[in-house]
């Protein structure tokens, strides 16, 4: 079975110096019960990709920062998170920043098992730095790898026994591509149902993708209040 | 003839509003594209945001905050009729692949010929780009709103972009709170100005040449 | 308003020479009133992007085929159907042959706005001949061009008024790809039901692919007995 | 020693069912593969089609037919509990991305390195590859299922492949009506005889050397 009783259970070989996918737009979907879970790890080095890294207050993936275990980050936006701008400043962290639809796309292509996509976005801009270009049908396009991962950390509603995911409104964002990324993924949950009770045309993250479950502890709104969010 | 600011973003707001045609798909920045709604007949368009829902309605009360539904400013908003949501790498295809009519976006410099800059300060580390690179190539009309100039008065619309570009030849529309400017082939238009301004205004304080429509008296 | 009264009218500025996708896997899926309206139209030598071209005795595309309008087929599987066969050995099909997953991912592609994507599949053979190969990561990888078309003809269970449509089971196939990667897409469906009477985290294809919807007139029923589809 | 087809076909599918494990996602071709499922355990693998669902059961009774659901081969199956739809895109993501534990598929040729040729025949149309392609080169674990030699006698199991490449390097094992082999590490193995084969008949019939693995007594 796929459901584990543990969150920390769940990252079972997980080591120093992998590269770990987890999910999340801000802290919206983002597995906060795991993110908890792999502070409690301790494993360091790692490489996180994700499109940002927490909220200021050691909110998400901010935590894992403010513990030293993020060596190299790959995302999109650390500028709304002054822990990560200091961080960098300091030389203690790595950034490699790409267009968020690239890295939404790079991921897909890893789960997806190609070998890169050329691309408009960002072509002859200084994201594009050392990286392939060429004219495309007139456009200048920029070639883009995939990003794969040993570990997936994704947030859903509800799963079933199988594994099967369906997220809840926006929550989706990064955790689908991610969820197909990953060698291990792993998915914190709200909701676990019975094997059936998905309807099956609304499953997002289909079981093959998904190694191990685990029921979620934590929730956005124990760390980010409703008038934090409206702010 | 300078206004206090929050007039400055409401009236340029309310100007990009215009640009919005019934039905379009309409994907809007942080700042002053997130006060152009409020100039918008409601459901008149479909406010798409990135981070995966298309469709989507004002900031809830705070007792109907969803935490799971909010736009790519992180806002809360709320699900109307017809909302739908996706992941991350379908919302940008819909971005890329031209199916956004129009993106609404700030901006720090645009060129004359379209060139946009709205990511990246030089001597600041370059921390976050968000999806202002995919909006600025992706959109089919891509509309900037932004004051004329800087604070100390530079022109924000130049001959040629000092800024590290986001993206090149892409600029629809700029909406200031003095003019209102398209780009057509290549060649930066004025096409309006608001209300009060004087043509010799505006070009004092823009910083590339333009062309406009309605044949105006030559002036010195 | 997205609906129209007529298949007919929905083909509306289709002309001679256009690229037609059209959507279903055999003639699951496949947008039975649309080809027949298409068949009515007239519009000739017409390149289509199919997995294959209906079956054989005038079934799907196979009409199509046998009024003489389809001058060059990109697809995956055209030996099933004999009648397929028959026109390229008469020299009156250009058949273009892709592998089926390539051909999926490059209508994604093309709906998504990249310029293309390196991938295993194919890489080394008869059908990479004349494209870009190189190593990525140790192994061969061809790279593979998008597709687009003027028109995407598409089957889908459900839309509302908005044109967000839903499938049933595996009537999906082709079907979402090719509707982001029409200029015009038009889809027949067996229900229209009122905006917001689809559950937004179900609706597969969102309306802002979708330009036109018409009725069925056609279902597979109607033409495929379930003692033929048992066989 | 050589028994009727569809005996044939039978010895070959039970033999293959034997290389999944519980839990695999399993793709089958058409053909032989198409008989694995008699030989498994209901309910212990989950078959996944390319044209979009993963989990599915048998056959339904003609009056339980669905139209709009069928796997690869267009046959009608039915739902079962855990059961999940998606596109075609999706699919072949699954396939190509490594996370089909196995396909099970037919040959015309398999060459001692693992390469396999499955969709054309040199002097006729190339009009048909269908998954072949994706399968053949994507799912984790490759188990080829044909006869061990054409109707004429002539070997499918060769050094070096005469006909049309699907995929290189690819092969995870070949079962045949006489033996089973493994490609470890770009090296044929011949890890089992059918009951009542000998390794002379495999040796005879078989267009590639091979190794074997319990150091049987060399034979002339």
């Amino acid at each position: 079975m796929k459901v584990r009783d543990s969150a920390l259970a769940a990252l079972d070989g997980l080591r120093d110096g992998m590269t770990v996918m987890v999910g999340g737009f801000g802290l919206v979907g983002a597995p906060l019960t795991l993110i908890d879970a792999l502070c409690e790890h301790g494993a360091r080095d790692l490489t996180i990709v994700s499109n940002n890294l927490g909220e200021p207050g050691g909110k998400g993936l901010s935590r894992l920062l403010a513990l030293g275990r993020i060596r190299r980050a790959v995302g999109s936006y650390f500028t709304s998170n002054p822990e990560v701008v200091a961080a960098v400043e300091r030389g203690e962290l790595e950034v490699t920043l790409l267009p968020q639809g690239t890295l939404a796309e790079a991921i897909r292509a890893g789960g997806a098992g190609l070998g890169g996509f050329f691309t408009p976005v960002g072509a002859g801009t200084l994201l594009a730095e050392g990286k392939e270009q060429r004219l495309i049908d007139g456009r200048l396009h920029v070639l883009e790898s995939p990003l794969r991962a040993d570990f997936s950390l994704v947030r859903a509603w509800r799963a079933d026994g199988l594994g099967n995911l369906v997220y809840d409104k926006t929550q989706q964002n990064f955790n689908p591509a991610m969820a197909a990324a990953g060698a291990v993924t792993v998915a914190e949950v709200d909701e676990l149902v019975e094997v059936g009770d998905l309807p099956p045309a609304t499953i997002h993250t289909p079981h093959l993708y998904v190694k191990r479950v685990v029921r979620a502890q934590v929730r956005i709104t124990d760390v980010k209040s409703v008038e934090e969010m409206l702010r | 003839m300078t206004s206090v600011r929050p007039s400055v973003r409401s009236v340029i707001a309310e100007r990009a509003a215009r640009e919005l045609r019934a039905g379009d798909v309409v994907n809007l920045g942080i700042g002053i594209p997130a006060l152009v709604p409020a100039f918008v007949t409601p459901g008149s368009v479909f406010l798409h945001s990135e981070n995966g829902v298309l469709g989507f309605g004002d900031t809830p009360a705070p007792d109907a905050v969803d935490p799971n539904l909010v736009n790519a400013g992180k806002q809360p908003v709320t699900e109307v009729p017809g909302s739908v949501y996706f992941d991350s790498a379908a919302s940008f295809g819909m971005i890329r692949g031209g199916h956004v009519d129009v993106a609404v976006i700030g901006a720090l410099q645009v060129s004359a010929r379209g060139d946009i800059a709205n990511w990246a300060v030089p001597g600041k580390a370059v921390l976050g780009v968000g999806g202002a690179m995919d909006l600025c190539a992706g959109a089919r009309r891509l509309v900037v709103t932004m004051t004329h100039t800087e604070k100390d008065g530079r022109p924000k619309i130049v001959e040629e972009l000092s800024l590290p570009a986001t993206a090149f030849g892409v600029v629809d529309a700029v909406v200031t709170e003095l003019a209102v400017f398209r780009v057509v082939e290549g060649r930066l238009v004025l096409v309006e100005l608001q209300p009060g301004v004087t043509l010799a205004e505006v070009r004092e304080k823009t910083g590339a040449a333009f062309e406009w429509r309605d044949a105006p008296t030559p002036e010195a």
